[in-house]
């Protein structure tokens, strides 16, 4: 068995308990703000591409964007927004001295509201591309 | 070796609060077998009392008054008169330190009623003021310059030619003895609930300081005077605050009747300690218990949630995790509890110890606290007295220390005793007879729970002292299986056995030889108190061909025995 | 001997820099909340089937708003997700050395990328 | 009805069991530095813990079955804080929890997370209690008291009365998954005892106490994650006190008042 501590043991414990809801919450939030991030770089990264193709380059890679598989990930992104902001929006509320109490029912109250409107964003991209 | 001008034998709030006026002037050290924080003045309840008068007028003549009554008069009266006179002192003094109080509506001190209290004195913070007390004390040390041994078990006084010159004690977490050389030591280390099966002690409280003043040659005073706590939960024996009664609880028994009506028609539920727990044990014995056991009730649904989540949030909070009953909605199931030791190490009104009768002090030796008797509780406490005692007498001894200072010094430390105590942990560590230290305890605190509870008589007693002779010599065949030096408290629990053993017999031995009812001291056999041939107190000492009791008068000034009724 | 609390030590090191990055991470994160909504809902919401095009961004960066809103989200998302970056390695790697570098680094990121996508965007307002 | 051997069959490590629990499995950790061992877990089977407490079990096993298990333990009432240790994963006071509550057959007891081992369950709280005293844990009001008692509204007691409650036992600090990789983290404890005396208008140094938090690793720190507040076994609503203390400190910083 390894030591009481170091990164090892951290994810060993913290994945033990990552069921407990203020846990997952957490857990949730950081992922979710790594992948937003990673995002964000592809996202300049596709924006640079008008500057150094100023032709069509940019409408084809934008043409791509819009086929199915990226279409699903765009859901993920966007699944993973809401997850971050409703959660982060339930973080400032504990910050401004609400709920604090109540962290678990107010974590699911957000999280269903994260799922509805990725179901709403899934129905209506579906509807426009004519998944349905 | 370890050196220091004063050491302070216990983290309690008697020894804390030494420690904190020491260390102004001294080099001070507080050694204790717990971390200070873990002591059992946090568990105290209740309240701590004065006469304040915030609620109703009061005075300090009128808490003399119901402290000596309520001991039976057996306390000393100069004692007393110190200790209600200073009381108001001290808790403002605690009050600056940032003790949390609670508050009356105009921002004082909040103030209830109290078993044996005439008014409502008792200065509470909820149902957590030793805690908040303790912790107080505790962190008002943390700037000063106090060494702190946490988790050192002190195992022996360095006593010679009647000059204290430090301790012995063991490392806990090393395993390892050592001498502490001082000028002077103050012993603060509580009570000995623990020699009783049913108690409202913590499992700590095994009184290793009056084992320690027993090996030293040093005698104890009163003994035999054990208070039993009305409200201690069912088979735990764990407390259950007199506050509760204080906020207007019910006792009924196992008839649904408030039976306190045929004890203390006056005072009823708040009625001294001893009366209630007889009141009890009564009803129990008769057959008048909860299902036919042996046990009450309490009854607090009249009090209603709101009262009872303001004023006893602890209490609630006990009787649903350890018995699953909530006093909203339930009766709670209760029982005396062993809660008190009236007597301990004799001590004069500054904390000085004393060796004999004649009041002849162990120079650079001090106590305080419940370890101590002043003896300002007599024959039997009144409940938040003792917060007040061992907050009061641990900054008296400490004035007293500072005092004896000034022209002190460092006296030889007596090899010998550095070796007997390296040699009886050796050999504790190292035993492997047939007999259990905890089966010996487990059978001690039967025996004194049984034969030297609330009601005694001399044939119960005399099998009581057989027994604890008996487990005395069964100790010599101990066998230990943890042979670790590393928090070894197999070997400490042990220790403490052997110390239990130790003063359990002079209990039992001063309470066979105290043919009277007085206060906690109850004689099934010898109905009444006897003031002609008892108003005196016990001092025993261990010889070796047994014990030898003498005995000291009472000191009485303002109120000369009378009936006690309620 | 002698006690009084001046004897301890106690260092106090209050750090405003860290209150104000958490602050501003709880700023950033209401201005995005904003613009990120106004970005989504103009993109992807109105008319979920469009497709981007160049000319249109063109277009669209004509506006006025266009340009506040799309360089608030540069710089709010840059600053909110390397901040938290910086939050989450700070837990795992608690050794000043090792903190000031990752503090260094991720600023030296968040500079250069900033500049860059500004660059690109100012690009793309005057090209159109 | 299940046995020993039924239960190695199953090998189940979390059976829920909604009737009478007839026999519990202990996992405890032990470890003794003495003997330059790695740690290991050993087994012990109870038969019958109905009304038990962890401790009381703990006791059984230690006076019955292995003198050699070591933990600390004082009041068992719930007010020491000796107890704390980690039950399958959770913070508790072994004192006030009874084994049947935890509706496991299988019970695993560590040492509290996060803190140096010192035997079996038993830790060294030095760097717990090095926290807890940085953070000047105890008031300071160097104005000469009157003669009395300070006048403290009812109110202004409610504020501080439940921080004012922990017991130390660092459940809530051993719980917190940034203490467990950030050592210098002040920890849910301490930073609950700073709040303590910053609401309690008797203390005078809390422009002090506030900056004594305001850093990296005080109330910034903390990312809300609740086990703290869950694992308080006096209820205590820890993260709520960080982020009361939090609320003082932007006021502070913004208005420049307190």
């Amino acid at each position: 068995m390894a030591g009481h501590s170091g990164l090892g043991y951290y994810l060993r414990r913290v994945l033990r308990v990552s069921l407990e809801t203020g846990t997952m919450a957490h857990l949730l939030h950081r992922v979710t703000g790594l992948l937003i991030v990673v995002y964000l770089f592809l996202h300049i990264g596709a924006m640079s591409y008008t500057y150094f193709d100023a032709g069509s380059g940019f409408d084809d890679l934008m043409a791509t964007f819009a086929s199915t598989p990226f279409l699903i990930v765009d859901l993920v992104l966007f699944a993973g927004v809401m997850i971050h902001g409703l959660n982060g929006l339930r973080i400032m509320l504990f910050d401004m001295g609400y709920f604090s109490r109540r962290q678990k029912e107010l974590f699911w109250v957000m999280m269903a509201i994260a799922a509805t409107s990725v179901l709403i964003a899934t129905w209506l991209v579906g509807a426009a591309h004519g998944w349905w | 070796m370890k050196k220091h001008d004063v050491i302070i034998v216990g983290g309690g709030l008697a020894g804390l609060r030494a420690a904190w006026k020491v260390s102004e002037v001294a080099d001070t050290a507080v050694v204790s077998k717990l971390h200070p924080l873990r002591s059992h003045t946090g568990a105290a309840q209740g309240g701590i009392a004065a006469s304040l008068g915030n609620e109703t007028p009061d005075s300090w003549e009128e808490h003399m008054f119901d402290t000596v009554k309520g001991s039976d008069y057996l306390g000393d009266q100069n004692a007393i008169e110190t200790l209600v006179k200073e009381a108001p002192k001290t808790i403002y003094d605690l009050e600056h330190l940032g003790v949390a109080f609670s508050r009356t509506e105009e921002g004082k001190i909040a103030q209830r009623p109290f078993g044996g209290h005439q008014k409502p004195r008792s200065c509470y913070a909820a149902d957590w003021t030793g805690h908040t007390l303790l912790h107080t004390v505790y962190e008002q040390c943390i700037p000063k310059t106090i060494a702190f041994y946490d988790e050192w078990f002190a195992l022996s006084l360095a006593v010679r030619d009647g000059v204290c010159r430090g301790i012995v004690a063991l490392d806990i977490r090393t395993g390892e003895v050592e001498a502490f050389h001082s000028k002077a030591v103050i012993l603060a280390t509580g009570g000995y609930g623990r020699a009783f099966k049913i108690t409202s002690n913590a499992l700590a409280n095994t009184g290793d300081g009056l084992g320690m003043a027993l090996r030293a040659g040093l005698p104890l005073e009163d003994m035999e005077f054990v208070q039993f706590h009305p409200t201690g939960l069912y088979r735990q024996g764990i407390l259950l605050t007199e506050g509760a009664r204080g906020e207007g609880g019910y006792l009924v028994n196992g008839d649904g009747d408030r039976f306190m009506r045929n004890y203390a028609p006056e005072k009823m539920e708040l009625a001294p300690r001893d009366v209630i727990s007889r009141a009890e044990q009564t009803e129990i014995d008769q057959g008048r218990g909860g299902e036919g056991k042996d046990f009450v009730y309490l009854d607090l649904r009249h009090l209603g949630e709101a009262k009872i989540n303001e004023k006893l949030p602890q209490l609630r909070d006990l009787a649903r995790s350890f018995v699953g009953v909530d006093p909203v909605k339930d009766l709670v199931p209760i029982q005396p509890t062993a809660h008190y030791s009236m007597g301990g190490i004799p001590t004069t009104v500054t904390g000085q110890v004393i060796s004999d009768e004649k009041n002849a002090p162990v120079t650079g030796l001090f106590a305080a606290g419940e370890c101590a008797c002043i003896s300002v509780h007599g024959a039997n406490r009144l409940g938040t007295n003792s917060l007040l005692d061992a907050a009061l007498f641990g900054h008296k001894a400490a004035v007293a220390t500072i005092e004896y200072l000034n022209e002190a010094d460092f006296h030889p430390f007596p090899e010998e005793v550095m070796i007997e105590g390296v040699t009886r942990v050796k050999w504790v560590r190292e035993a492997n007879g047939r007999e259990s230290a905890p089966k010996l305890r487990h059978e001690l605190q039967e025996t004194m729970t049984q034969k030297c509870g609330v009601f005694r008589d001399r044939e119960k007693l005399e099998e009581c002292l057989a027994k604890v002779k008996e487990l005395q010599k069964r100790f010599d065949d101990i066998g230990i299986g943890d042979r670790s030096k590393s928090f070894n408290t197999e070997v400490t629990e042990a220790l403490e056995t052997q110390n239990m053993l130790d003063f359990s017999e002079i209990i039992v031995y001063g309470a066979m030889q105290r043919e009277e009812c007085r206060g906690a001291h109850w004689r099934v056999d010898h109905p009444g108190r006897d003031d002609e041939n008892w108003l005196k107190h016990t001092i025993a000492f261990q010889k070796e061909d047994g014990i030898e009791l003498r005995y000291k008068d009472v000191v009485i000034t303002r109120y000369p025995p009378k009936e006690r009724g309620y | 001997m002698g006690g009084g609390e001046l004897q301890q030590t106690v260092h106090i090191h209050a750090s405003k820099r860290s209150f104000w990055l958490w602050f501003l991470q709880r700023v950033s994160s209401v201005g995005l909340i904003v613009v990120l909504l106004f970005h989504m809902i103009v993109l992807h919401y109105v008319d979920p089937s469009a497709e981007i095009t160049l000319a249109d961004t063109h277009v669209r960066l004509q506006s006025f708003l266009f340009i506040i809103v799309d360089s608030l989200l540069l710089g709010f998302g840059l600053f909110h997700g390397l901040n938290g970056v910086r939050n989450v390695a700070y837990d795992y790697f608690p050794k000043p050395g090792t903190r000031k570098a990752i503090s260094s680094i991720l600023l030296i990121v968040g500079v250069v990328v900033f500049v860059w996508g500004a660059f690109v965007l100012v690009n793309l307002v005057l090209a159109g | 009805m299940i046995t020993a051997l039924t239960l190695q069959e199953l090998d189940v490590e979390n059976v829920v069991l909604r009737g009478v629990i007839d026999l519990v499995v202990f996992r405890i950790f032990r470890f003794d530095p003495a003997r330059n061992d790695a740690p290991t877990f050993q087994t012990y089977d109870l038969p019958d813990t109905a009304g038990m407490t962890i401790l009381d079990a703990l006791i059984h096993i230690k006076e019955n079955m292995d003198s050699t298990l070591s933990f600390r333990r004082s009041c068992r009432s719930a007010i020491c804080g000796s107890c704390a240790i980690c039950a399958n994963g959770k913070n508790l006071l072994a004192c006030n929890t009874q084994v049947n509550d935890l509706k496991k057959v299988r019970i695993t007891l560590e040492p509290l997370p996060g803190f140096p081992m010192m035997r079996d369950l038993v830790v060294d709280w030095e760097p717990f209690f090095d926290q807890y005293r940085s953070v000047k844990p105890y008031m300071v009001a160097r104005s000469t008291p009157p003669e009395k008692e300070r006048i403290q509204d009812q109110k202004t007691r409610k504020a501080y009365d439940e921080a004012a409650q922990c017991i130390m036992c660092s459940a809530c600090t051993s719980s917190c998954p940034v203490v467990w990789t950030d050592g210098n983290y002040l920890g849910p404890a301490a930073l609950t005892k700073a709040w303590r005396f910053v609401a309690d208008d008797r203390d005078e140094i809390t422009r002090e106490r506030l900056a004594m938090v305001n850093n990296e690793e005080g109330v910034w720190r903390c990312h809300t994650i609740f086990r703290c507040t869950d694992s308080c076994p006096k209820k205590i609503d820890t993260a709520g006190s960080i982020e009361s203390l939090r609320k003082k400190i932007i006021w502070h910083q913004l208005t420049g008042r307190i």
